[in-house]
């Protein structure tokens, strides 16, 4: 089925969604903005500088998220054959790279208060930071061709690799920081020691933070972290069919091109 | 809860490193919105234009075709 | 069997031969080598203590980048005269030939800089208790940077600024490979052992060999293609 | 049922439409010439058929199954020659030709192709010293060197002296005599005798269709 023939099926849902998904996210967002920065406490500890959590965990989130679906668009496109997949992991590629990168900043901005350095090599940021390299060498690949459409494959080729290696590169991570981590301040404040040997996929952010704090999350703030989680999400679901119609545009308008320039 | 709008700015001192980082997220998230938006207007307006200009040309050439 | 290892011997020993009748390019390796890890003392002094202290960490991190300098001899050259199409044409299966040239690759870079380490141990004022593990450690390791840098080269055929790009893709996927290789003289040097590191590194070896050449096989599929 | 046959083949080189619509049927023994002027797409044909570019659109059937299906298994029986004559400069003719024949899987067969090219006396040369049309026929030497019955060849003779086309030509007779498919492209005259010809020129989209692909 050639994918610009007609536009399939999943994208007729995907369209139709869209406007409900928007009037889902502002609301979210609103709520999870009052109650994140007005309506909750701050914390003993850090005081009011938890806040940066609410959009700390949700784009750590959103930037693993955008990776996963990128990896699945690519197997299924070199597997299945499906015509949208790399479509769709073209499409995710960017917002997962810029939510690793909102990631970073928030998260070095969050660090400086409370650690008094903005860069801390912990077993979590530095996942991150190598998840971002991997994004970054996705939209290099991707883009590296004369010819826009022969870089479809090897990106989807890295994308599967990538997703491959994650696990690896995320259990050397925890290895390298638990050898380096003695008892300094930082370490009892995420307290990464005990996470050593995260084995497969890392677990949940929102059960790392939790971990972090010693006890669970009290309420008033896991409330707002749900809920600025929630809207993010479906933000993302929203950007991931804007940029898939675009994908599909480019697409089609390479092949008119292609059927004008026959003479 | 803040008692006074000026506290809320202040958020305790940290005021700087809050708004800085909310500011860069949802910037990120406004930048990337927009420029998802932008891209997709453009290519439908070149596929517009193509298509309109396909159909402008492909009649006089069905013609050439009759007078063969 | 020996059908598929004639195939196979015959791309390895051609690889072999092609590299050591060029054996300049070998001599760039070792050089780049040589030249990066004695430019540290410049960069952050003389003294022993620091060298000592840097050195394992140096050694490995430039091992990494000799190696994949060289990444591009692996397909480049044979995708520009056209051999690699016609291997892909043969009915040799493709994934056995790709290994064929990641070990070719490996025997005439990896080795030769475990060979040249001792000399840059010496520079380096290179903890003496801690050599063989990093022999060890580089033995181990090499080979799957070959292997993981065989899908980098495979994955930017035609692709501009090639040499660049496979810089952006494999170094990453090198970071846990140079995380185990490193820890492991590290904790030599003070007093443990460095048996995990080695088991470690081994499994990411034994995972590399089948699963890299698939890669890199279907990234030379397309790559042939156009 | 054919050995080699396409239908309504459509090629697209980046940005270009090559042509489209193409078709034809060849049978053990038969030849095809393509025909056509430069950037009708004979190369791009050739190439498509040795499974080395994939069809925008259209069908290519090998003994009545698609190759896409066995990519790998129609590659394997096929001997493509490009434009480009894979000739390492630092290996000397010998073990060029060695190389190919132990990965083709004849490797018994190089003194006898050797000998049949002319190249016995430079097999001690190393590739660097040799001329375009001495390359040529090193690599002219793999298509004996291979168990492919089917032959792709794009404008195999070029850079050739009168003899050497002279044996192209016989080997070209004695491969469809043997029941092999041959299907080459030339600019200069090549005795192909009862071979089909296909111009490509007949084939290339005119400039503005009414169903573009949408």
């Amino acid at each position: 089925m050639h994918r610009f023939a007609n536009p399939s099926q999943f994208m007729r849902v995907a369209e139709a969604m869209l406007p409900w998904m928007v009037a889902l996210c502002i609301p979210l967002m609103a709520a999870g903005l009052y109650f994140g920065l007005w309506a909750s406490p701050a914390d003993y500890q850090q005081s009011e500088t938890v806040r940066i959590m609410y959009i700390h965990v949700p784009s750590a989130f959103l930037a693993q998220g955008a990776y996963i679906v990128m990896a699945l668009g690519s197997a299924s496109f070199l597997i299945w054959k499906h015509p949208l997949g790399d479509l769709i992991a073209r499409a995710a590629a960017p917002i997962g790279c810029i939510f690793a990168l909102i990631c970073l900043v928030t998260g070095s901005l969050w660090g400086k208060p409370t650690w008094g350095t903005y860069w801390v090599w912990d077993a979590r940021l530095t996942s991150m930071l190598i998840l971002f390299f991997l994004f970054l060498g996705y939209l290099a690949l991707a883009n590296a061709f004369d010819d826009p459409a022969r870089g479809d494959k090897p990106a989807a080729i890295l994308a599967v690799v990538g997703i491959v290696n994650i696990p690896i590169i995320k259990f050397s991570v925890y290895f390298f920081n638990t050898l380096h981590q003695k008892s300094t301040l930082f370490g009892d404040l995420f307290s990464s020691g005990e996470e050593a040997g995260a084995s497969g996929l890392q677990q949940p952010d929102i059960a790392a933070a939790a971990a972090q704090q010693g006890s669970a999350l009290p309420p008033s703030m896991l409330l707002p972290l749900m809920l600025m989680l929630a809207a993010f999400s479906v933000f993302f679901l929203i950007l991931l069919v804007l940029r898939l119609r675009g994908e599909l545009a480019t697409v089609r308008l390479r092949a008119l091109r292609a059927g004008l320039r026959a003479g | 809860m803040f008692d006074s709008f000026g506290d809320f700015l202040a958020m305790g001192g940290y005021g700087p490193y809050i708004w800085a980082s909310y500011g860069l997220c949802f910037g990120g998230m406004v930048i990337l919105l927009i420029q998802s938006i932008l891209t997709w207007k453009k290519r439908r307006s070149e596929l517009e234009q193509l298509e309109a200009s396909r159909a402008r040309q492909s009649t006089p050439a069905a013609r050439s075709k009759e007078t063969q | 069997m020996t059908e598929f290892l004639a195939g196979f011997s015959a791309v390895l020993i051609r690889d072999l031969r092609l590299a050591l009748r060029q054996s300049a390019d070998l001599a760039l390796v070792l050089g780049f080598f040589t030249i990066a890890a004695s430019l540290f003392p410049f960069g952050v002094g003389p003294a022993p203590e620091t060298l000592a202290r840097i050195a394992p960490g140096v050694i490995w991190v430039l091992a990494l980048l000799s190696v994949m300098l060289s990444l591009d001899r692996l397909f480049e050259q044979d995708l520009a005269d056209g051999s690699l199409e016609q291997m892909v044409l043969t009915p040799r299966p493709l994934v056995l030939t790709v290994l064929a040239k990641a070990l070719a690759h490996w025997l005439t870079t990896g080795l030769p800089l475990i060979a040249i380490t001792p000399v840059i141990g010496i520079l380096l004022n290179f903890p003496t208790a801690g050599y063989s593990t990093l022999l060890i450690g580089l033995a181990l390791g090499t080979p799957s940077l070959s292997l993981i840098g065989a899908v980098g080269a495979a994955l930017t055929l035609g692709a501009r600024r090639a040499g660049l790009l496979i810089a952006l893709l494999v170094l990453p996927l090198y970071i846990p490979i140079l995380i185990f290789g490193v820890t492991a003289v590290d904790s030599v040097l003070t007093g443990f052992e460095a048996r995990a590191h080695f088991l470690y590194l081994a499994a990411i070896l034994v995972a590399a060999i089948p699963l890299a050449p698939l890669a890199a096989a279907a990234a030379v599929r397309h790559g042939v293609e156009g | 049922m054919a050995r080699l046959s396409a239908t309504s083949l459509t090629c697209l080189r980046g940005p270009r439409l090559v042509f489209e619509g193409l078709g034809f049927s060849l049978n053990a023994g038969d030849a095809l010439l393509l025909t056509g002027p430069n950037g009708s797409g004979k190369s791009s044909l050739l190439r498509l058929l040795a499974g080395l570019l994939s069809p925008l659109d259209g069908q290519i059937m090998a003994n009545g199954h698609p190759i896409s299906d066995d990519i790998e298994g129609h590659r394997a029986t096929t001997a493509y020659l490009g434009h480009l004559d894979p000739v390492k400069s630092t290996l000397t003719v010998q073990e060029n030709a060695r190389f190919w024949a132990t990965l083709l899987g004849l490797p018994d067969r190089v003194d006898v192709a050797l000998a049949t090219l002319n190249l016995t006396d430079l097999a001690a040369l190393s590739g660097r010293v040799l001329s375009s049309g001495q390359r040529r026929r090193l690599s002219l030497t793999r298509l004996l060197l291979s168990p492919a019955d089917l032959w792709l060849l794009d404008e195999p003779t070029v850079g050739l002296d009168t003899n050497a086309v002279a044996t192209v030509e016989q080997m070209v007779a004695d491969h469809r005599a043997r029941g092999g498919v041959v299907i080459l492209s030339t600019h200069v005259e090549f005795q192909l005798p009862g071979a089909k010809t296909l111009d490509l020129g007949d084939y290339t989209p005119a400039a503005f269709r009414s169903e573009a692909p949408v």
